[in-house]
C-alpha cells in the first residue's frame, strides 16, 4: 500500500513554521518512513508541474503556512486546495493573517514610498521603482502583482483544519501528524489545539490575584518584572487571557508577556475586541479623564490586540483604504 | 447551524394592536416576509395578540403545527412578554423558546413613514426568529420572599400603608425621619372639601400605629442603606440621637416645664417658625411617639462644636433640671449617639412625601420681604386651634387700634405659586385650588374679612369639589381670574397707604387693577423632596424629569417601580390629595401583600454560568461582578458562578477574554443572530465576517 | 451562520436611496425602558434605528460592536443608566471604560469616533431617546455609508476572479473536483 | 428585484468578470507560467543559443518598515523577528541592540554576555541547518544528484544515520538553549532595552557547559566532513575555485578591537578586493557608508559603499559592491578569536592562496568554520562566572529619539534604524539586510555562472537539469534569505529558472528549492 | 479681566457722565476695556420694532467687530444696547432665517458673526467677576448714612434675566451696601421711568418719573442709583416741569458708578458729579485702613 502524500507550502511567511517542520527533529524521519513528502521547498527540490499533474485529492494532506498576498499563492493555494485531501492552514500567518498581516493598516503605495524612496539608505535620485512590466529591448522579466489587502488561508480557499502559533510548536505539529494519520479527527475548521486560554497552563498562574483592577500600564521595558507573578497582576498587558493555549506559556517563561499568536479561542470571534473588553472593563478609574489617563498606558490598541490577528479580526483591514486594481 | 434549522418550527404572529401598529405597520406584509424565512412554518397577523383568542391561536398553532419556536411582534415585552410566554407555556411549550418583538413602543409609535416602518418591523422580526433558533428551555427560578415589610415615610401614606400591612398580620417597620409622624397632614387644621378636622381623623390612626403589635415605629430614623433585590432586601437604617430614651420617656413632658430656658425661644418648625419652642421639645400634642427630644444645636447641656465624629460635645454647662423632672424615669441621655441597625426585608414602600414650593423663589411676591405675606402651610398653623396662635389669625406686623396684634380685614390668596409655570414648575400641584379654597373659607370664618383668591384656573376634579367651590361663592369670596404681577407696599393712593398692593390684570374684566389687602397668601404648589434623588439611588428607583419618583407604568403599574418589590404611594410619585394617596397607599400595600402571600418570585433565569472545561482560571471576571457571585476554586483552578447570587447583568460574560461564560437568554449565539438578523437584508452580508464573503470558493 | 436573502432583495442596494442603517444596545432598565416610553409619548424620531435588548450595558461586547459595523451597520449606538443609577451598580462604568480604548482603537481602524456611540439616557428620558437617535442619523447621513459587507465583497473579488478563472481553465482541462464547484454568476461580485 | 433585473443584473456580472479574466490574460501568457513567488531567474537567449541576459529577481515586499510605524519601539524585536524565521534571532538582536542605542541605555555585563552566548548558538545551529539541509546536499549529494536525493534525507543517507541523528540532536540542545532565554527557538522574546528579560539560573549551568564542549566537538567533526567529503574530491575543489563562481569585490565583516571577527558586537571593516582595509564605522555611521540601489525588475535593493557610488555590476579594485557572510568575514576579519577556529582559518587561506579569497562557493568552507569559532566562543562565555548574575537588565530612563544597531547575521551584516516620538513609538525604521548587502554579488554570481554553463542551446532538451542546479548553486552558495532581502519571502528560497529563446519564448522552465 | 467695550451713543453724549465715572472705576478695580474699533449704533429699541433685520445686523455688526478682538465677552453699559445686543445675539442663534438676512448682511462687509460673544453688564461684571470682596477692599470713603433708592429700569432685567431677577433684582444693592450705603426698601426697582414718552407724550412720561422720585423721596432716599442714560436723565432733567405740573420732587439722580468712585475716593473729575442737574451734595469721610 503506498505511503500517504504530504506536501508542506508557504505563502507570505517568514519560514520560521518550516524551521519548526525540521524542528521535529527525530521525527521528521519517523514522518519521512510514514509519508511520502512530495513538495517540500525549504528543504526539497521539486517540479511544479508533477503537483499539477497530480489527481485532484491525491495528496493526503498539505500543510500551507504563512499569509496570502500576491496572485500566485492565492493560485498555488487553489491547486494545493484542489489536489489535498486535508489542507491545514499551518502557523499563525495561515491561521489569522499573522503580522505581515499589520500591514493591513498601511497603504500599499506607502510601502513602496519608503522602501524605494523614502528609506535614509536609499540612493534612489531617478526614484526607480520596481516595475511589474518592465521591458528592455524584448525581454520582459515581470514581476508579480501585489493585493492590496494580506488574507488568512481560509479567506482565499477552504480549510480543513488549524495548526496555531508563530510558530506552532513541534508538539502540535507532531499531534496533528499523529491525528491525521490516525485517522482520529475532530471536527472541519477545528483548530489542532487546546480550546482554553493560555492562563490555563501559564506556570504564574496561581500568583494573580483575584482582584485586579487596572490603575496604569506598564509597558515591558519599563520595569524589572517579578520572574513568577502575573503579568497582568504586575501592570503589564499579557494576551494570554485571550490567546489559546497550547505553547507551554514559552514566552512567559521567557519572563515576557504572550503577545497572543496562538489566536482566540473557538468561542471568540475576534480576540482583540475580547481582550480589549476584559482589560478595559478592569481599569480602575471611574471618571472619564481618570479612565483616560490609564488607557493611555496603551499606546498602541491595534498592534497589541491584533498583533497576529488583523487580517482575521471582524474588520480585516483598516476600512479606508485603496482597494480594487492592481500593479503599481 | 444549517441541521438546527431543519429542526426548529418556528410560528411567528405579528400584532395589529388595533389600528396601533396596524396603522403605520403593513403586518400582513410582515407576515408575508416573515413566511419566506427558513425555519419559519406558519406567520399569522392578527388583530389582538394578547386577547384571548390570540393566547389561543399560539396554543393551538403548537399543537397542530408542532411548533417548536413562537415568536410574536407586538407591543413591548416589559408589557406583554409575561403574557405570551404564558401562553406558549400553556401550548406545552417551554416559556423561554418564545422570543417578543417590540413593533409598536419602538416602532409604530415613534414613526411618521409606513414604508420605512414597515421595512423596520420586518427586520426587528426576522432577528427574533434568527435569534429564536438558539433559544433554550429554561427553569424559571423562584426566590422566597420575606414576610417583612419596610415602610419609609410616617405621613398619611406610609401610616395607612403600614396599618393596612400590619392588619393583615404582616411585620411592618415604619420608619420615618421627622420626631414624629403624621407628615403633613399633622398640621393641617381642616381638609377639603368636607372640611373635617385632619387631627381628628388623622390622630386615631397615628396611636393605632404607635400601638400596633405589628407596627416596628421608628421616627427620627433615616434609611442610610439597601441591599439585596425583591424578596430579601437587608436595609441599614440611621437612628438619630434623641437624647432622650424611647422606652423610659413617658411623654410626660415634665422635663420640657423644667427647662432652664423658661420661655420658648427657638424656632418651632413644626409651626413653620411661626411658633416657639424650647431645646427640649415634644413637635406637638399629638404626636407619635409621645416621646420628647433634645436638640443638641441649642440645648445648653452641649459644647456648638462638634466632634470629629460629628457628634455634639457634652457641656456639662447646663444645671440638668430636665434631668431632675425626669427623675427616677431616666429617661434622659445626653451621652446619646446615632446608631444603624440592620433588618431583613421583603418589600419596601416607598411614602417619603414632597416639600412646598419655597414661596422666595418668586420674588415679586414679597414672601420674605413683607411680613405679612404668608405661605398656605403658615396659615394652616394660624387657622388651627392648636397652632402657634391657637386659631387666632393674627399678622406679623401691624397692629389694631386698640394695640393687639393686627387682625386682617382684607386678605388676598394668590394660586400657582411656583406651578404650572415654566421659571419654576411646570406641572400642576393639583391641591392648590382646593386647600385655597379652603382656607379662604377658613379664614373668613375665622376673620370675617374679604377674601380675594387670584387664580389661573380653578380645577375642581374630585368628589364634592366643584360644589365646593361653588359654596364659596356664595359665601361671596372673591375670585379673580389672573395671574397676580406683583405685591407691593408701593401706595398710589390714601387708601393703599400701609396695605400690600396686589398688582394683577383681571382676564375676565380685562383691566389692570391694584388691590390692596392686609395680609397675602400663597398657595406654593408642591415639590420633590430635596433628597429626593439620593432616596431614589438609595432603593434603584428612577426619578421623572420633573423630579417625582418614576412609576412602573403610568397607568398599569402606578405604584410599582423598576425594581421589584419596591412600590411608590403619596406624593413622592407626584402631587395628589389625601383620598388619593389613601387609595394609592393601599394599593402598594395590596401589591406588597400579592406579594408576600405568593411566598416567592420567579425571576428571569439570565442567570450566567461558566463553562468549567473552558474556564482558564485567568480570573479577570472575579473583579467585575457587583454582588460577589463570581468565586474561584482554588484546588482546581477555575472561577464558578453562585446563580443565587447572580443579577444576571452579563458584565462578566462580556468581558470574558475566551468566551467561557454564558448568560442565558442573552447567548453571544442568540445576540449575534440578532444582529445578523437586524441587518441580513444588507446585500452582501452573507458568511461570517472576517471570512471569505462568498463561502464558496474550493 | 445566517445565510442572507438574494442580494436581489436588498432595498439598501441602491446607493441613491441610502438611509444610515444604525444597530443599538439598549439596557433593559434605562434606555430600553425611555424608548418604551417615547413611543407611549408619541415622539416621532428617525427609523433608522434597530434595538436589540440587553440586561445591562455592561453585557456590550465590543465584539458585538465590530460584528454590528462588519455586517452592514453604519453606526452603534450603545444606551445605558447614567453613571451611579445602573441597575448593576456600575456595568455602566464597564462599557464607559470599554467605549473610550474601543473608539481609539476603531480611530486607528479608519472608523470616525461619531459611529459608534455611547450615551446615558434614563427610564425618564424618552425626549432624550428621541433626541440622540435624531442627532445620531443626520451626523451618520453626513458621513455617508460604511458600507463594510460592500468592501468586504469588493476586496475579495480579486480572489474569487482568480478562483474562477482557475477553474475555467481546470475545467477545460479535465474533470472539477467534487469540492471545487466554480461559484454561481452573481453570487457576490457586483458589476 | 424583479426577474428580470434579476436576470439583466446576472448577465451584468458575468460580463464584468470576463472583461476581468480578459484584462488578466494580456498580462499573464500562460496561466502555468504564473506561479511565482520565488526567486526567479529569467535568462534570455541570443541567436547562437549562448545567454545574452539573466535576471535574478526576488518578487515580493512586506513593508516591515512601513506597518511597524506607531508600534511601541520595544515591540520591534518581536516584530521584526518575523521578517525571517530562519534567521529570527539575528533580527531580535540587531532590534535590541537598536533599542539600547534608542534608550542610551547600556546593558549590564551579565544581559550583554547572555546575548553573546544566545547569538553564537544562533549563529552555530543556524550555520549546521545551511550545511547539513540547505546548501550542503549540492556536495554532499552532489550537484547532478536526482532531486529526490538532494536532500536532508539523501545527507543522511550519504554520513550514515548516525551521523545524521548526531546532527539531529546537536542542533536540537543547541536550539534548546536558546529556547532557555529566548521563551521559543523561532522568534524569541529575551531581548529588551538594557539587557534581557531573563537569567541563567547557575543550576542550569553545568548542561548548557557540557552542551558546549559538545558543541565544539560537533563544529570540528563538520569540518572533518568538509574535509573528507569535499576538499578530498577534487572535482569539488575545481568547482569551488572555478572562474564561475569567482567574484573580485570588497568585503565587509564586524570585528572587535583586534579585528577579529565578531557576530555580536564591534565595528564594521570593509577591505578591498586585494585585501585592503576601506573604511572601518560604527552602526551609527552605516548610512555614510552603506547605501542601497534600486533597479526596476527586482523588489530586492542593491546595496552599495556609499562614498563609492553606484557603479552598476562590475568588480574590481574601485568597485562599490561588496560581500558580506562568513567567506567576506574572513575576508575582512585578521583572525579569529578562538585557537581552533584560528587555526582552521589559516588552513583555509593556506588552501585557497592567501588573502582575499573570492571564490563564492569557498562560503561552505568559511561557514563551517564559523561554526567552529562560535562553539568556542560559546564555550568561553559559558566559563564567564558573571554570566549567571541575576542583574540581567538595566530599566533605561532617557527620553528615546533615534537608534541603530548592528549584528552579523549568519548570511551578513544586518542593519536596523528605528526612530520615534517621546514615547517610544516608531516613527521611522529602516533595515539593510544581509542579502540585500549581497545582492549585486548575487546577481553577478548568477548570470556569470548562466554564461558560462549555457552555451549554444537552441532547445530545451540540451539543457540537462543539473546544469540549471548548477547556475542555482552559484545563488544557493550564499544561502540567500530573500525573506530578509525584502522581508518577504521565506529564508530558503525556492527559485525558479526560465530560460527565453532569442524570439523571447519560453524554451524551459525548472523550478528547485 | 480684559473686556470688549461697547459704549453706545449715549454715553458719548447724554449719558457721558455713566462713561466718565465708569471707566475710571474699572481702571481702579483692574478691569481692562478695549473699546470695539468703528462701533455703530447698537441697533436701538425703537429700530427693533421698525425693522428687526435691519436692527440685528448692525447689532450683529458690533458683535462681528467685538469677535475680532479675539475678547470672549463684551462690556455694554448702556441697558439699551445691553438689551439689543443680547437680543441680536438671541435672535442669531435661535432664528436661522435671521441668521440668513444677517450673515448676508456681513458678507458684504467682509464681516462674519459666529455670535458667541458673551455681551455683560457692567453690575453682572463688578458682582460675578471684580466680587464685591474686591470691591470693599477699594473702598475707602464709605457711603455711611447715604440712603440710596436703587434703580435698574426696565431693560437690563427684562426680557432676558440674565444675572438678576427680574421682578425684584439685587444686583446694585448689593453692591451699594459693599459701599456703605444704605439701601432703602423701594418697590419700584424696575419700573418704567416714561423712557421716550417723556418726549413724545409729556404727560404720560413725565407721570412716570413722578411717581418714582415722590416715591424716592417718601422712602427716604438721598439719591436714586441709576444704570441707564435713559432714566437718569429722564429722572434729573425735568424737574421744573415736574414741579410745575404736580409738586417739587427734588432728589438727585446719579449712576451707581459715580457712587462707587465717590466710595474710592476719586477725584472729582472721576466721580463727575458736576454733571448731574440736581446735584449730589455728600461728601463721604475718609476711614482708615491698615
Amino acid at each position: 500500500m503506498p505511503k500517504p502524500k504530504v506536501a508542506f507550502y508557504w505563502c507570505a511567511s517568514c519560514g520560521g513554521c518550516e524551521e519548526t517542520v525540521v524542528d521535529l527533529a527525530e521525527d521528521i524521519l519517523g514522518v519521512v518512513e510514514k509519508v511520502d513528502i512530495v513538495l517540500w521547498p525549504v528543504a526539497m527540490d521539486f517540479k511544479y508541474k508533477d503537483v499539477a499533474a497530480l489527481a485532484d485529492g491525491a495528496l493526503f494532506a498539505t500543510l500551507l503556512n504563512g499569509a496570502i498576498r500576491t496572485s500566485e499563492q492565492e493560485e498555488l493555494a487553489v491547486l494545493l486546495r484542489r489536489k489535498s485531501r486535508y489542507l491545514i492552514a499551518y502557523g499563525a500567518c495561515a491561521q489569522l493573517g499573522g503580522i505581515p498581516a499589520l500591514a493591513n493598516q498601511f497603504p500599499r503605495e506607502q510601502v513602496l514610498r519608503f522602501n524605494y524612496e523614502e528609506a535614509p539608505s536609499v540612493v534612489n535620485p531617478t526614484r526607480t521603482r520596481p516595475r511589474v512590466h518592465f521591458e528592455e529591448d524584448g525581454r520582459t522579466p515581470h514581476l508579480p502583482e501585489f493585493r492590496h489587502v494580506v488574507r488568512a488561508l481560509d479567506q482565499v480557499v477552504d480549510v480543513d483544519f488549524y495548526i496555531p502559533g508563530c510558530p506552532p510548536t513541534p508538539n502540535l505539529t507532531r499531534a496533528a501528524f499523529e491525528a491525521l494519520l490516525g485517522g482520529n479527527l475532530p471536527p472541519k475548521g477545528s483548530v489542532l489545539a487546546p480550546d482554553v486560554a493560555l492562563c490555563e497552563e501559564c506556570p504564574r498562574k496561581a500568583s494573580k490575584p483575584t482582584n485586579v483592577a487596572f490603575t496604569e500600564f506598564k509597558r515591558p521595558h519599563q520595569g524589572l518584572w517579578d520572574s513568577s507573578q502575573c503579568f497582568l497582576a504586575q501592570g503589564v498587558v499579557c494576551m494570554g487571557p485571550a490567546t489559546r493555549s497550547g505553547c507551554q506559556a514559552a514566552c512567559t517563561c521567557g519572563n515576557m508577556p504572550c503577545t497572543g499568536c496562538f489566536g482566540p479561542t473557538s468561542r471568540v470571534r475576534d480576540q482583540g475586541a475580547k481582550m480589549l473588553s476584559s482589560l478595559a472593563a478592569n481599569v480602575a478609574a471611574r471618571d472619564e479623564a481618570g479612565i483616560r489617563r490609564i488607557l493611555d498606558g496603551l499606546p498602541d490598541p491595534v498592534g497589541t490586540f491584533y498583533r497576529y490577528g488583523l487580517a482575521k479580526s471582524l474588520l480585516r483591514r483598516k476600512v479606508n483604504l485603496p482597494t480594487g486594481s492592481n500593479g503599481h | 447551524m444549517k441541521a438546527k434549522r431543519d429542526e426548529v418550527r418556528i410560528g411567528f404572529y405579528v400584532c395589529h394592536c388595533g389600528h396601533n401598529i396596524a396603522a403605520m405597520v403593513d403586518c400582513a406584509a410582515v407576515a408575508r416576509y416573515i413566511a419566506t424565512l427558513p425555519g419559519v412554518v406558519l406567520s399569522r397577523d392578527y388583530k389582538y395578540m394578547c386577547s384571548d383568542p390570540g393566547q389561543e391561536l399560539i396554543q393551538q398553532d403548537i399543537r397542530e403545527y408542532g411548533l417548536n419556536r413562537v415568536v410574536v411582534a407586538s407591543c413591548s415585552p416589559l408589557l406583554h412578554e409575561h403574557t405570551f410566554r404564558g401562553a406558549v407555556t400553556a401550548g406545552g411549550l417551554n416559556p423561554y423558546f418564545f422570543h417578543m418583538v417590540n413593533i409598536r413602543e419602538h416602532d409604530s409609535w415613534v414613526h411618521t413613514d409606513r414604508v420605512l416602518a414597515t421595512e423596520k418591523a420586518k427586520d426587528l422580526a426576522r432577528a427574533a426568529v434568527e435569534r429564536v433558533v438558539h433559544h433554550k428551555p429554561l427553569e424559571i427560578k423562584k426566590v422566597p420572599i420575606h414576610p417583612d415589610v419596610l415602610v419609609v415615610g410616617g405621613g398619611i401614606a406610609g401610616i395607612h400603608a403600614a396599618l393596612t400591612l400590619a392588619n393583615a398580620g404582616k411585620k411592618v417597620f415604619l420608619v420615618e425621619r421627622e420626631p414624629s409622624i403624621g407628615g403633613h397632614m399633622a398640621k393641617f387644621d381642616k381638609t377639603f372639601p368636607t372640611l373635617d378636622c385632619a387631627a381628628c381623623i388623622l390622630t386615631p390612626k397615628m396611636s393605632e400605629v404607635g400601638s400596633h403589635p405589628n407596627i416596628t415605629l421608628w421616627t427620627w430614623s433615616e434609611v442610610v442603606k439597601v441591599d439585596g433585590y425583591v424578596g430579601n432586601y437587608t436595609v441599614q437604617i440611621k437612628r438619630k440621637a434623641r437624647y432622650v430614651i424611647e422606652d423610659l420617656c413617658t411623654g410626660c413632658q415634665d422635663c420640657i416645664a423644667h427647662c432652664v430656658y423658661k420661655e420658648p425661644k427657638f424656632d418651632d418648625l413644626f409651626n413653620e417658625r411661626l411658633g416657639k419652642r424650647k431645646p427640649v421639645y415634644i413637635p406637638f400634642p399629638q404626636a407619635t411617639p409621645q416621646v420628647v427630644l433634645i436638640d443638641p444645636e441649642v440645648c445648653l447641656n452641649f459644647k456648638r462644636n462638634k466632634n470629629p465624629d460629628g457628634t455634639p460635645v457634652v457641656s456639662d454647662k447646663c444645671k440638668k433640671t430636665c434631668v431632675e423632672a425626669c427623675g427616677e424615669k431616666r429617661a434622659i441621655d445626653f451621652t446619646q449617639k446615632d446608631q444603624v441597625v440592620e433588618i431583613k426585608v421583603g418589600t419596601i414602600l416607598v411614602c417619603t412625601g414632597f416639600k412646598t414650593f419655597d414661596a422666595r423663589r418668586v420674588p415679586a411676591y414679597g414672601y420674605g420681604v413683607y411680613p405679612n405675606v404668608y405661605t398656605a402651610l403658615e396659615v394652616e398653623r394660624l387657622v388651627n386651634a392648636s397652632g402657634p396662635t391657637g386659631g387666632q389669625v393674627v399678622l406679623r406686623q401691624g397692629t389694631n387700634p386698640d394695640g393687639s396684634p393686627k387682625n386682617p380685614r382684607s386678605i388676598g390668596i394668590i394660586h400657582c405659586v411656583g406651578s404650572r409655570d415654566k421659571k419654576t414648575n411646570l406641572w400642576c400641584s393639583r391641591v392648590c385650588c382646593m386647600y385655597s379654597m379652603k382656607l379662604a373659607h377658613l379664614l373668613k370664618e375665622h376673620t370675617g374679612a374679604e377674601i380675594y383668591n387670584f387664580y389661573i384656573d380653578i380645577r375642581t376634579p374630585g368628589k364634592g369639589y366643584e360644589e365646593f367651590y361653588n359654596k364659596l361663592l356664595e359665601e361671596g369670596t372673591h375670585f379673580i381670574r389672573g395671574r397676580v404681577g406683583e405685591v407691593t407696599d408701593w401706595a398710589m393712593t390714601p387708601e393703599e397707604e400701609g396695605k400690600l398692593v396686589i398688582r394683577v390684570e383681571d382676564t375676565l374684566a380685562g383691566v389692570v387693577r391694584r388691590i390692596p389687602v392686609d395680609m397675602v397668601v400663597l398657595a406654593t404648589g408642591l415639590e420633590p423632596q430635596a433628597d429626593a434623588d439620593a432616596v431614589r439611588r438609595l432603593f434603584n428607583m428612577s426619578c421623572g424629569g420633573d423630579g417625582w419618583f418614576l412609576e412602573r407604568h403610568p397607568k398599569l403599574a402606578p405604584v410599582n417601580t423598576f425594581t421589584d418589590g419596591v412600590f411608590l404611594a403619596g406624593c413622592c410619585q407626584g402631587p395628589k390629595d389625601i383620598p388619593d394617596t389613601v387609595a394609592q397607599a393601599g394599593a402598594a400595600a395590596a401589591e406588597a401583600l400579592a406579594l408576600i402571600d405568593k411566598g416567592y418570585v420567579e425571576q428571569e433565569p439570565n442567570t450566567a454560568h461558566i463553562l468549567d472545561a473552558e474556564c482558564s482560571g485567568c480570573k479577570s471576571c472575579i473583579p467585575l461582578c457587583p454582588y460577589t457571585a463570581i468565586l474561584f476554586d482554588e484546588t482546581r483552578q477555575k472561577a464558578y458562578i453562585n446563580e443565587a447570587l447572580c443579577k444576571g447583568c452579563g458584565t462578566c460574560v462580556g468581558s470574558c477574554p475566551s468566551g467561557s461564560i454564558v448568560q442565558n437568554l442573552f447567548e453571544d449565539a442568540e445576540i449575534f443572530s440578532e444582529i445578523a438578523g437586524v441587518l441580513a437584508d444588507e446585500p452582501v452580508a452573507a458568511g461570517r465576517p472576517g471570512n471569505l464573503t462568498q463561502a464558496a470558493i474550493p | 451562520m445566517s445565510q442572507a436573502p438574494a442580494p436581489a432583495a436588498a432595498p439598501a442596494a441602491n446607493p441613491r436611496d441610502w438611509s444610515p442603517r444604525i444597530v443599538a444596545f439598549f439596557c433593559n432598565w434605562c434606555t430600553y425602558t425611555a424608548a418604551d416610553l417615547a413611543g407611549v409619548s408619541r415622539l416621532k424620531y428617525a427609523p433608522n434605528v434597530r434595538v436589540i435588548r440587553l440586561m445591562c450595558s455592561g453585557r456590550v461586547d465590543p465584539q458585538f460592536i465590530l460584528d454590528a459595523l462588519a455586517r452592514g451597520a453604519d453606526a452603534v449606538l450603545v444606551g445605558g443608566c447614567h453613571p451611579g443609577d445602573c441597575h448593576y451598580v456600575e456595568g455602566n462604568y464597564k462599557m464607559l471604560r470599554r467605549h473610550q480604548l474601543l473608539q481609539r482603537m476603531l480611530t486607528d481602524l479608519g472608523i470616525e469616533p461619531e459611529r459608534v456611540r455611547l450615551e446615558w439616557i434614563s427610564a425618564a428620558e424618552g425626549e432624550k431617546v428621541k433626541r440622540v437617535i435624531n442627532e445620531m442619523t443626520e451626523q451618520i447621513k453626513a458621513l455617508g455609508p460604511l458600507g463594510l459587507p460592500r468592501k468586504f465583497a469588493e476586496w475579495d473579488r480579486e480572489v474569487i476572479a482568480l478562483a474562477r478563472e482557475v477553474h475555467a481553465r481546470d475545467a477545460a482541462a479535465g474533470p472539477c473536483p467534487a469540492h471545487a464547484a466554480a461559484p454561481q454568476p452573481g453570487e457576490t461580485v457586483h458589476a | 428585484m424583479e426577474p428580470a433585473v434579476q436576470q439583466t443584473f446576472n448577465e451584468g456580472n458575468l460580463r464584468a468578470n470576463a472583461a476581468y479574466r480578459a484584462a488578466r490574460r494580456q498580462v499573464i501568457v500562460d496561466p502555468i507560467t504564473r506561479l511565482e513567488g520565488h526567486g526567479k531567474i529569467d535568462i534570455y537567449l541570443d541567436e547562437r543559443g549562448d545567454v545574452e541576459r539573466a535576471y535574478l529577481q526576488v518578487p515580493e515586499l512586506r513593508g516591515f518598515e512601513v506597518f511597524c510605524l506607531g508600534r511601541p519601539a520595544e515591540d520591534m524585536p518581536q516584530i521584526t523577528s518575523r521578517i525571517c524565521g530562519v534567521c529570527p534571532t539575528a533580527h531580535h538582536m540587531a532590534a535590541t541592540k537598536c533599542l539600547d542605542d534608542l534608550y542610551q541605555v547600556e546593558p549590564t555585563p551579565a544581559g550583554r554576555k547572555i546575548r553573546e552566548l544566545v547569538y553564537n548558538t544562533f549563529v552555530l545551529e543556524d550555520h549546521a541547518l545551511h550545511f547539513y539541509v540547505l546548501g550542503g546536499p549540492d556536495f554532499i549529494v552532489g550537484p547532478e544528484a536526482p532531486p529526490a536525493e538532494r536532500n536532508i534525507v539523501g545527507v543522511i543517507a550519504r554520513v550514515g544515520l548516525e551521523a545524521g541523528k548526531r546532527v539531529i540532536t546537536t542542533r536540537k540542545r543547541l536550539r534548546e538553549l536558546i529556547a532557555y532565554f529566548g521563551g521559543k527557538v523561532v522568534h524569541p522574546v529575551l531581548g529588551l532595552p538594557g539587557g534581557v528579560s531573563k537569567a541563567l539560573d547557575p543550576a542550569d549551568l553545568p548542561g548548557f557547559k557540557e552542551l558546549a564542549r559538545d558543541a565544539v566537538a560537533f563544529a570540528e567533526w563538520t569540518l572533518q566532513i568538509f574535509r573528507d567529503v569535499i576538499l578530498k574530491n577534487p572535482d569539488y575543489v575545481e568547482l569551488i575555485t572555478a572562474d564561475t563562481y569567482t567574484h573580485r569585490t570588497c568585503y565587509m565583516g564586524q570585528v572587535d578591537e583586534q579585528n577579529r571577527l565578531n557576530f555580536y558586537d564591534g565595528k564594521l571593516r570593509v577591505v578591498d578586493c586585494n585585501g585592503n582595509e576601506v573604511c572601518k564605522f560604527t552602526a551609527r555611521e552605516y548610512r555614510d557608508h552603506v547605501a542601497e540601489h534600486v533597479e526596476p525588475w527586482s523588489y530586492m535593493k542593491f546595496t552599495f559603499l556609499k562614498p563609492r557610488g553606484w557603479q552598476g555590476f562590475v568588480e574590481g579594485p574601485d568597485t562599490s559592491l561588496y560581500g558580506v557572510g562568513p567567506l567576506a568575514r574572513l575576508n575582512a576579519a585578521d583572525g579569529l578569536a578562538t585557537p581552533r577556529a584560528q587555526a582552521a582559518y589559516e588552513e583555509f587561506y593556506r588552501t585557497l592562496g592567501g588573502k582575499p579569497v573570492h571564490h563564492t562557493l569557498a562560503n561552505h568552507w568559511a561557514r563551517v568554520i564559523e561554526m567552529v569559532y562560535a562553539a568556542e566562543r560559546m564555550a568561553q562565555l559559558l566559563d564567564d562566572p558573571e554570566i549567571t548574575s541575576p542583574d540581567v537588565r538595566r530599566v533605561p530612563t532617557a527620553t528615546p529619539r533615534e537608534g541603530m544597531g548592528v549584528v552579523e547575521a549568519p548570511r551578513g551584516t544586518l542593519f536596523h534604524h528605528y526612530q520615534t516620538d517621546e514615547r517610544g513609538l516608531i516613527t521611522m525604521a529602516n533595515m539593510v539586510v544581509a542579502t540585500g548587502n549581497n545582492a549585486a554579488r548575487i546577481a553577478m554570481s548568477v548570470e556569470r555562472a548562466a554564461k558560462a554553463l549555457i552555451r549554444g542551446v537552441q532547445d530545451a532538451a540540451q539543457i540537462p537539469e543539473g546544469l540549471l542546479n548548477k547556475v542555482e548553486m552559484a545563488f544557493r552558495a550564499y544561502d540567500p534569505c530573500l525573506g530578509c532581502a525584502t522581508h518577504t519571502l521565506p529564508g530558503h528560497t525556492p527559485l525558479r529558472v526560465r530560460i527565453f529563446g532569442a524570439d523571447r519564448r519560453l524554451l524551459t522552465e525548472q523550478v528547485q528549492g | 479681566m480684559k473686556y470688549a467695550y461697547f459704549p453706545g451713543c449715549s454715553l458719548k453724549g447724554t449719558g457721558r457722565a455713566y462713561e466718565e465715572s465708569l471707566l475710571p472705576v474699572l481702571r481702579h478695580l483692574g478691569v481692562e476695556v478695549q473699546e470695539i474699533e468703528d462701533w455703530n449704533c447698537c441697533g436701538a429699541t425703537a429700530y427693533m420694532a421698525v425693522d428687526e433685520g435691519k436692527a440685528c445686523a448692525a447689532a450683529a455688526r458690533n458683535l462681528a467687530l467685538a469677535e475680532r478682538t479675539g475678547l470672549q465677552q463684551m462690556l455694554a453699559p448702556c441697558s439699551a444696547c445691553y438689551l439689543v445686543l443680547n437680543k441680536a445675539q438671541h435672535y442669531l442663534n435661535e432664528y436661522p432665517a435671521m441668521r440668513r438676512v444677517v450673515t448676508r448682511a456681513l458678507d458684504s462687509l467682509g464681516l462674519q458673526c459666529r455670535g458667541d460673544t458673551a455681551v455683560r453688564h457692567p453690575l453682572d461684571v463688578l458682582l460675578n467677576d471684580v466680587g464685591l470682596d474686591a470691591i470693599r477692599q477699594k473702598v475707602t470713603r464709605p457711603l455711611t448714612g447715604l440712603r440710596v433708592a436703587p434703580y435698574y429700569g426696565c431693560q437690563i432685567v427684562r426680557p432676558y434675566a440674565t444675572f438678576d431677577d427680574q421682578a425684584n433684582p439685587t444686583t446694585m444693592d448689593r453692591l451699594l451696601e459693599a459701599l456703605g450705603a444704605t439701601v432703602v426698601h423701594w418697590p419700584l426697582k424696575t419700573k418704567c421711568c416714561g423712557g421716550s414718552l417723556t418726549g413724545t407724550l409729556p404727560e404720560a412720561g413725565l407721570r412716570l418719573s413722578y411717581i418714582l422720585l415722590k416715591e424716592a423721596l417718601k422712602r427716604g432716599a438721598d439719591v436714586i442709583a441709576t444704570v441707564c442714560p435713559l432714566c437718569q436723565f429722564n429722572l434729573d432733567a425735568y424737574h421744573a416741569k415736574i414741579a410745575a405740573r404736580w409738586e417739587p420732587v427734588r432728589i438727585p439722580t446719579v449712576y451707581f458708578s459715580q457712587l462707587m468712585g465717590l466710595a474710592f475716593g476719586l477725584a472729582a473729575d472721576q466721580t463727575v458729579l458736576h454733571r448731574s442737574m440736581v446735584p449730589l451734595r455728600f461728601q463721604p469721610a475718609p476711614v482708615a485702613r491698615t
